[in-house]
């Protein structure tokens, strides 16, 4: 029953599409409202809570001392993990992460990563012996689409938000802490919907049930872009993406202003 | 944590935190949180943070679970990898399983599942802070959930730890109190209007007194927890309400 | 079909407990009759096997050097683990740990580990280096009911057999002991059943199959209560828990005479 | 691998490799290479080599993951633990699974999955060894894979990794060049005919201006992708046919 | 351990153990052990002891597996973490997978699957102690609780160790002579009667003259086997006569 | 379907055996054409692809330096993988080895490792700790029967041309090699399968569908047997046995030549 009401949503939301609506009356450019509330798990070492519409995400950070890669002996890293949970969604069962919460954990982690927001070299305590493994993890708590976004947002503000533990003989002090992570930048994903030979920005659930395709573009507030992702059956075309990475440059400065 | 070597859990009649003996950590739960659930609740219980998500009556599926005679309460006890002071492993742990396995039991006295065979009831819950007392805090958390998804019940499940730091007895127990060297933790839940026992575990090194001494407490804050719990329902009875009327008046969209 | 023999035996045996009765013909705070027999496996450094009547597990204690934790740097530990052998019903297969088991091998080690029996800090071998971790693994061989208490005894009487080996160069030597493990306390679990109003002491598996809840209490010699763990979907009075655990300090102590 | 100071990754038009700015390693295609496999095919590009097996259109299974209205696409794409400078786990990994998930929907696009309700098309990918650019490599192999099993399709996918190593946007990038301080490395995949794009990706840090240059060169080296995907199905067709005559004159064994 | 230097394993026609070369340890077999199993078995075999339950033939389930002209044996063959000198980790080892399924399939050939299409026939063997050859004595444990089971068997299986240490061949090896440094361990399963083969391994380096000899000790060490099982089978038969009359003397329950 | 096919093609294999003949008109004791390709991979340490007939594997060797086992501190040690890719069968399912897969690498495991081809000891790189762990992995392709001879002579071949990597700080320098593993043995496992009272060498897959037993036996080129394994329901004569030992020790030799 539950496919039926989801066919007869995706018929509307293309028949509006094609009429250049949308079903919640933004436009095709448009976010909707962003709700930021940080610092909501004393025991996380940065946390936020994000509201994107009705989609409802939490991140929250662990930083910990651990070894260095051997090849990269003084320089820390990051480790992004990604739940749905199925307080999200009551088509998402709980068990071990499939392939749909992996996606969105590299797909946020490659935002962060690649746009060289966190200097690595920074985390380094001690070279070739400890250095910081910043644990990034984002929980879904709502799914009305667009969890990609949703959870870039919720991870850089809670990295914004971060605090260094202290440490004592390697050892983190509980609830003590010697400074902040500092960011060179600010990364931002943007994610496109496309259906009925339109696109459309932050895809509610019941366009994302209707999209032929997805893309979602990292930008920076230095005019970079640093990283993209496409999934879905469809396609772009090339002017598609490009329109696509000029709204995503603009549209992420607003959030940005949140932060 | 090193153990201290001496401390007062409590002094001129005051703990550390300076609750009394018999006094819980403020209380706040809010129902119908989540869009897409078919109940929800948040609940801060101290430092405490938790999130509940509610799915059914719904078909128990693979079919060969079900039971013809009642629903079947799947309860699932999570804990945010940054919820607790060391980062704790995204893989279900032992201690969440047991968790999970005694609060489904605990809910299971509450509910009318007889009206319901060959169905699940999925309870979700994810804690997002954590400073001692987490499944009882679910556990009342999931149970305003419940009411809110329409679930018909008995009572309300209603539960507190109750405990020993320093040789007192007291009631719900943060973490210092719960590092004590003799410390004694006893969650306990139960169905405040017939006082029946639904939950109860219990770790350290307890007299018979200090349970009996122990219970009265337990009874008390389950008194109290009853309370919140309603006054979360009857405020989201009261909105829905409002939203009903404002949608009356507005005609359906 | 299995199915309905038990639900012809549940109903004989509700009937049989209304009329102040037990199938086997036990009175209600009896205990079936128990069987120890240690030191069934010389490659364990302490080992029991235990009948409760039909039922019959068998536990084994390794000791092994290992790392402290990093906040107990003078304390070795303790590691319960159970499973529920497909040998010892039809209903069990094989496979991972199930709740079931988790719950078994939780409620054995808190009995254990609350008590204080075992004082972690002798298990030190060099403080912030090596310690002894005491690995306790029961196993069912035949489920007649009361898993709980005849794992519980199983535990405690390997416990009370093992030895300590002998280490060289921070390795065991096989078959060399250097001593016995002290226990400052006997701790034994009691497990009662309920069912039409009624309470039993270690309940059969027709019983089990009966009762609405179970609640468990584990006793010290010394008059302490340890651990508490109630199950199942029913509930429990006060004044019903509080006459379980005058019983459960009374049978506990027949128990320990024949350790 | 510790990074170089300085290095001119392109000087005098040439790469370090000797290759132009605008230059694939030289890229070998077979089809048909698995006897078992309903369609299957070998790929060797620069040091990169790949064995892609395609079973189906079967029954998909179990039944509720059946669609009703089309195929399902299934990419298995895995590295061998010795296809890599540093063994790797024999478990799938992240990066695996996350490759085989945006590969697979690439190629959906290219199938006439309509044709074939409640089927899977299932594509195995072994990557054997392994020099930058193996997830383009892989879906350009299993498109031939496909067509070789008959498979119904619009056109071929062709797949090329275009990017940045000092400075200098260059197509196919291999291994030296993606440990470049700056590299951008970009997959992308298209319908050569409709130049519809269905795979993009891109990590590190590109301006507009350079992506736009990069989509230049990818969709040149696509269409030598395309050449050499449609040079390979030609041989195995011809073959075939060779096959064919011969065993019709010598009679059906 | 560090291997000696030089040992005779047989000395004066003794072995370390005093045994001689085609002498079994003392062997002790039980059946019927186990109250709710179809069939059981204990055996202690030297150090060596070994529980088994059998249940069946019983509905092969989930259905697809199941094979419509005969019967499936699923053999589990697992070591109790304390059973060896280093504690066993719980989690089944490629060895004991490997054992099972050898052991399993040696079972096929004595027991008449034909006759019970669609079932399984379930093993479950535990290795409470351990002191080399645990397949052997498990899988002469096993026949004998198909027995006790009451499956109908063209024969039982009769399985021994048999090998080499320090140049001598030798019956039913123990852990000091395994661990020779020229040590060869061949377990074998026969069916007594016709002397099939059934399972056959073999580990280290045997000329063939030494493996023709060592057939011979095979031969007779599963004669002896043979012989412990039947007694433990007339045994079990006449405890359940005596206990059948007088049953009957009393009456029906 | 498949199931139908593959019966028919049983009673036709039976038939031909029974006439003394093969479908593929080989002899009882004849391989079937084996080629072998070497160093198909530059990032492994050594590697081959054997084609048996039509059955087509691959082995790759990793050479890797880890801890030794407290108990063989001068030690390094092997460790033999195979997985049955899906690419290989219709049947193949591809997810964690199944009981066929762990059979396969431990019986190629086996014939390498007790025929003592590798010096455990010569893998040492210092006492107690450090040592080469020389990892063998075996990937299916294409199955078409006797995967086991088919990995077996891909494993030794890989072995025979595995290059000793050059470690610098204890890591290994990519791409550069300190000399070649030396090889004190050959050892080769031949196959046979049994129906109808017959026994033939390197069974096609038409013939495994169709036997009763399997037997394998390493042997090496200084005449020592050096693993059995047998497989299957049915079962072996001593007489046949003696007879399969002969035909390996033989048709080993010939394989020898081609590596």
């Amino acid at each position: 029953m539950e496919e039926t009401i989801w066919d007869l949503r995706t018929d509307k939301t293309i028949a509006a599409i094609k009429e250049g609506k949308r079903l919640d009356g933004r436009k095709f450019d448009e976010y909707r409202e962003v709700k930021i509330v940080n610092d909501i798990s004393e025991n996380a070492d940065g946390s936020a809570r994000v509201l994107l519409g009705k989609t409802d995400v939490i991140a929250g950070i662990k930083m910990v001392p651990g070894d260095p890669y051997p090849d990269s002996p003084d320089e820390g890293t990051i480790s992004v993990g990604a739940e749905l949970l199925p307080l999200a969604s009551p088509s998402f069962e709980s068990g071990p992460p499939r392939e749909e919460a992996t996606e969105l954990a590299r797909v946020v982690d490659r935002g962060i990563r690649e746009s060289k927001a966190i200097d690595f070299k920074k985390l380094c305590i001690r070279e070739g012996e400890l250095v910081w493994i910043v644990f990034i993890d984002v929980y879904t708590m709502n799914h009305d689409g667009n969890l990609f976004d949703a959870c870039s947002i919720a991870a850089l503000s809670s990295l914004l938000k971060t605090k260094i533990p202290k440490l004592e003989a390697d050892r983190v002090v509980a609830h003590e802490y010697a400074g902040k992570l500092a960011l060179a930048r600010k990364p931002l994903l943007s994610t496109f919907a496309k259906m009925a030979n339109n696109v459309v920005l932050d895809p509610i659930l019941s366009e994302e049930k209707a999209m032929e395709a997805r893309f979602s573009c990292a930008t920076t507030e230095d005019d970079c872009l640093c990283a993209f992702q496409k999934g879905g059956g469809g396609s772009f075309t090339e002017s598609e993406i490009d329109n696509c990475i000029d709204v995503a440059f603009k549209k992420a400065k607003d959030i940005r202003k949140l932060l | 944590m090193k153990k201290k070597d001496k401390v007062d859990y409590v002094k001129n009649g005051k703990r550390l935190d300076g609750r009394k003996v018999d006094e819980l950590r403020p209380i706040k739960i809010e129902a119908g949180v989540l869009q897409r659930a078919d109940g929800s609740a948040y609940l801060e219980w101290g430092q405490n943070k938790v999130l509940v998500a509610v799915y059914g009556p719904r078909e128990a599926l693979p079919k060969h679970i079900q039971n013809p005679y009642r629903a079947l309460v799947n309860y699932n006890y999570r804990m945010a990898t940054f919820s607790v002071p060391d980062r704790k492993s995204p893989k279900p742990g032992r201690r969440e399983i047991e968790i999970s396995k005694v609060s489904g039991e605990a809910l299971e006295r509450a509910i009318f599942l007889e009206r319901f065979p060959n169905t699940t009831i999925d309870v979700f819950v994810e804690i997002l802070d954590s400073n001692a007392g987490t499944r009882v805090a679910a556990l009342s958390a999931a149970s305003v959930a419940l009411a809110d998804a329409g679930i018909p019940m008995r009572d309300l499940v209603s539960a507190v730890g109750v405990g020993k730091a320093g040789g007192e007895v007291i009631l719900d127990l943060n973490k210092a109190e719960e590092d004590a060297p003799d410390a004694v933790d006893m969650p306990i839940a139960m169905l405040p209007r017939t006082k029946e026992i639904v939950l109860l575990q219990m770790d350290g090194l307890f007299t018979k007194k200090e349970w009996q001494k122990s219970m009265k407490l337990a009874e008390k804050g389950c008194e109290q927890v009853y309370e919140a719990q309603r006054e979360a329902l009857r405020k989201k009875f009261l909105e829905a309400e409002k939203e009903d009327k404002k949608s009356k008046k507005a005609g359906d969209q």
